[in-house]
């Protein structure tokens, strides 16, 4: 789950980083009234859990709360990206003399978190990664000893920043990496953290990614989820405990297990046609269950025949049989669909299916052979 | 015949009376493991499956009482970790968790702790392992496979189902199947097991099924080419999986342009390892 | 340095472990307020850093504001062991089912905290711990991982808890190892933890020891020093930085370095006589600290003789005799002193005191053998 | 000639620029030390010492530029539990603490991060090591003692000062002397040093000089008597010390009955080494 950037920067905040002042405004008006609270020119930035923002106008700087007041309504009327811009963010405008990047995430490798600084800051880090890698710094943490001075001095020497700006620096470390451990995020970067006219660290921008894992222990942040971050499709996938990606394909898959799914889609791609989407019921589903997936997989416009794959084990395969038929009987669908049940109940399962007149198979390959074909000949008719 | 486990585990299960716990206690014991007890925290003194199981308080007390050696979790994902070291504190050298949805960054402190400790973790994530004929830890099912020689490594659950089924359909065999988990951060790696897989007298071949996100199976590959002497078979589900989104298990994420399936497929076949296009080949390269 | 059982249980109560209703007062009359605050009897108790307080009268349960009063009013008029009551605490009273006891140290040998439980509460650990080990639990606490939830449910069925009690018990648990762990303490207690005629479970006396080391990052809990902890000689020692402890014997002893002076101490006590102190001027002392540190000696009424024993490294022997100079002009003090200097600028120390007339000696044995003869000679006169 | 330090030492000091860094510096590089580096964050590029010494930033730029193997800490209290692990995590295999007063919560997280890297760290809250002749890192007064086969090791300060200079004027020499400091909490104890003892074949008797507190004296008799061949005469302090107050030293407290000098004299004398009334006689034993 992603957490806005005027979130982000209040959590840093709490934790001892400093940030401009700012808040954010829902209306136009709002975004006036901050202005003028504020003095000055200000900054008016699209909250959307996108990025590249600024390109797509959704970052303006202005001089006056009028202005500030026709900026807001501007963008608050866009969408960048797909996503509708529903918060605006009026922040005092810094003078910047220059932009560093400093952000921590999880190193799965090395298996402990990493902290990553560059003197490059203000632009993409994984850009930065790619065409300047000299440029960026890492230390990783232990995750029980936690971040230490001698590592964020370290960060701090290696990127080359005047030394005036040290203690500054290793306490924005401090407190960002504890921002990331007490959120449990999997991120938390400040990009761009400026050094400002007067000499000041700032951290002008801010993005935190929280482990979805996690949020049991983290109700208030729980709460803060975007619902626009999520497709509607996805969001009711979550609701239902379903593991669901859309893809760009034609053949809608519904399977027991990542991996599972993950190879159904690859044998799928082998004969040819493309997935449709992501689709992992997990184990023990009932027939409820499977009846929301089949439901989630015929709503998209794209799918031209479904797979169906079980390997019953937990997951019994009359239960899917079962809550296969509950949906075409709601559904009317015309969309062809091949079910390949192996395991618990299988035989049930399978008899259920064939009386329904759903086409049945014996194996993966076979599945994705007879829906490949179903797919090509449903894009003739 | 096996690795890890065989007849001579005597097994605990931590969050025995949970519905998943009583119901894959029940299934391993049908299977022929000796599961000496449960752990319940305020449920010590019962007993469970028709008076078979003794239920404990505390991992501790069920070691003392009954000498048990290796535990497999089932408790929720919230109490995993605690889970887990709570079995490594009472000194049990092999602990499997089934549980699926740990914090990354408790996963990330207990296996610091581990490292320090002389446990081995299988999973989290992870279906458990099973030796066929011999015994079973966790929930692969157990009629789908049968003994034999091949070695089997997964980060996947019903995937490996498929394989072990593909394969007891064409009568091959396996000695042990380790199922590791589809968490980024666990105990065990694809590493470890080969290691295990290489010294073991009755394996003869190995089949390794990995999946999108992080870099084991290019660490596998490396490790194949400088000690792995027996043919490895692979299969790398996720092909098809696009950038930057979570493909069910919480490890299987392509990020920052790695974690791909063709860097891992070209990394195994330059190791000299066999890797199959559709998960139901690999019987034939073992033939 | 010790907190007061008042304070030790604020800390305690903020951590999430349950204490009474109660609140300290400095005067009968606000104590009489307390109790009719609480309404019901109260409990009235001496607020003093040294144990037995029960026994001397200083606890008293009363029934009315009025006897609270006049229990106050007698405690506070009270010294406990040599120390001035100047405070009491007003506890509610809880109708106690058990008692428990709950603490929290360092256990050396192991390099980690320790927990120790014991459901024989109420009476010192050390005693039970003595009498029947059997009935104290101890859990090793790795000091990176904190205390574990297992763990304190291995000591709640340990002790054999009522099933019931174990979450509160777990919480507590909990809390007081946050308590410990966030005040840098060496010792946090609970003596007893009472489960009430209602069914709870509360801390009904606590007690905190913190580490002096780590008191510079904990300034809050610095500024509650009871003055009162330490003797007033005890506390200007601390004031120069000096190391001194009170001893029973008659030769007063200034030494550099903890090692030295113990083993001169036990020198002393090998030629029949008994040390008035343990005295480390530390590494490197200046005239002044010297003369401070031989100030506190001559002002202890016991001391029949001093024996001063410098090795000089960083510490300079000319400064030593410096300081014992200046003490001497100031006091004009006829207690007898033995000084023996080696080491850095021993020539011009040694010639300075000879000078003044104070017996030098060559040796460690020669000085003590000098001192307790002198000791000796001067209890003849 | 020696343990742990020699004339292939290659010291960093950090805090070479407080008061006692710099004077203590100066006194170890006159003995003969070869001090390559110090380190003070926020002074790295200037030079002390007359030019001699260079100062850097951090201690991994520090053994880059310098190739150290060594450290030696004079940074305060506050800062030298970080200070230990910036030495550990920068590669150093010795590292020793001269600083005193930390608090002992921090000194538990470094002893315990400790155990799972190879570094070995002396002290807390000790005067550090000479080799005569050698080597000097510490505060250790270098010309106190002269070389010779005896091993000495030691909890304290100018005690151990009195002993050297005790054996001196009896014409004895010393192979390595080692303080292990006076705090509870600590990187090396006397075990570890008894161990290098014995296997030096410089070293042909040993002298340990104890104190109250903890049961650290009771451990090497032990250790003693099970792996040690080579003579060991003892002096413990505080005989005289009453229970519950520290004696100038963290670890110098006899609680709750254990930490008695009376106890670690009767176990030594027990693991047949010849325990002194005073410091002075050790001479004689060794003659």
């Amino acid at each position: 789950m992603k957490l806005h950037e005027y979130r982000s920067k209040l959590l840093f905040s709490k934790c001892g980083v400093p940030i401009p002042r700012g808040r954010v405004a829902l209306t136009a008006h709002e975004a006036k009234t901050i202005a003028r609270e504020l003095g000055g020119p200000v900054v008016i930035k699209a909250q959307v859990l996108v990025g590249g923002r600024g390109k797509a106008g959704g970052i303006r700087l202005v001089h006056t709360p009028e202005e500030a007041e026709e900026a807001a309504r501007q963008i608050l009327g866009m969408q960048i990206k797909g996503l509708p811009v529903r918060k605006v963010l009026v922040d005092e405008v810094a003078e910047i003399r220059s932009e560093i990047y400093l952000g921590v995430t999880n190193d799965r490798a090395a298996r402990c978190p990493v902290m990553i600084a560059s003197a490059e800051g203000g632009i993409d880090i994984e850009e930065v990664a790619r065409t300047h890698p000299e440029k960026i710094v890492r230390i990783h943490i232990d995750p029980l000893l936690g971040l230490r001075e001698y590592q964020a001095r370290h960060l701090a020497v290696s990127i080359e920043l005047p030394r005036v700006h040290w203690r500054n620096f290793i306490d924005i470390a401090c407190g960002l990496y504890k921002a990331f451990t007490v959120s449990d995020a999997t991120l938390a970067e400040i990009n761009p953290l400026v050094i400002t006219g007067d000499n000041r660290l700032l951290a002008l921008d801010g993005k935190m990614v929280l482990d979805d894992n996690a949020l049991f222990r983290q109700p208030d942040l729980a709460e803060m989820r975007d619902l626009d971050e999520e497709t509607p499709t996805e969001r009711e996938a979550r609701r239902y405990g379903l593991s669901y990606v859309k893809l760009d394909g034609t053949i809608g898959c519904m399977v027991n297990g990542a991996g599972l799914a993950m190879a159904s889609m690859d044998v799928i791609n082998s004969f040819g046609a493309q997935p449709a989407n992501f689709l992992d019921i997990g184990g023990g589903a009932g027939a409820e269950k499977v009846a929301a997936a089949l439901h989630l997989i015929l709503k998209d416009a794209n799918v031209q025949a479904v797979m169906i794959n079980i390997f019953g084990g937990i997951t019994r395969c009359d239960e899917v049989a079962r809550g296969i038929l509950a949906t075409l009987d709601e559904f009317k669908s015309d969309i062809p669909m091949v079910a390949r049940l192996v395991g618990t109940n299988e035989e049930e399962g399978n008899k259920l299916l064939a009386e329904a007149n759903v086409i049945t198979a014996t194996s993966l390959t076979d599945a994705a052979e007879k829906v490949v074909a179903l797919a090509v000949e449903s894009q003739l008719q | 015949m096996s690795i890890l486990i065989n007849k001579d585990t005597r097994l605990i299960v931590q969050g025995i009376t949970g519905r998943e716990g009583i119901f894959h206690t029940s299934r391993m014991m049908e299977y022929g493991t000796q599961v000496v007890a449960g752990v319940t925290p305020g449920k010590g003194g019962e007993w469970v499956l028709e008076g078979k199981v003794p239920v404990f308080d505390t991992v501790h007390h069920a070691i003392e009482i009954t000498g048990a050696n290796t535990s497999v979790i089932f408790v929720p994902a919230r109490f995993a970790h605690d889970a887990v070291l709570e079995a490594v504190d009472a000194g049990l050298t092999l602990i499997v968790c089934i549980t699926e949805g740990i914090p990354i960054r408790d996963m990330m402190k207990v296996r610091q702790y581990l490292n320090q400790q002389g446990s081995r973790l299988i999973g989290p994530n992870s279906p458990g392992m099973l030796s066929p004929g011999e015994c079973k830890v966790g929930i692969i099912p157990g009629h789908i496979t049968q003994p034999g020689n091949i070695g089997v490594v997964s980060r996947s659950g019903t995937l490996t189902y498929e394989v072990l089924y593909a394969l007891k359909l064409q009568a091959i065999g396996v000695s042990t199947c380790v199922g590791i988990g589809g968490d980024p951060i666990y105990g065990t790696s694809f590493i470890d097991v080969l290691g295990m897989f290489e010294v073991d007298a009755h394996t003869d071949k190995i089949v390794l099924i990995g999946e999108i996100g992080g870099t084991e199976e290019e660490q596998a590959a490396e490790y194949i080419s400088d000690h792995i002497t027996k043919p490895v078979i692979a299969f790398i589900a996720g092909r098809t999986a696009p950038p930057g989104k979570r493909m069910g298990h919480a490890g299987a994420i392509v990020e920052g342009g790695a974690g791909l399936a063709s860097d891992k497929i070209a990394a195994l076949e330059s190791a000299g390892v066999s890797v199959v296009e559709y998960p139901e080949n690999i019987a034939d390269f073992l033939k």
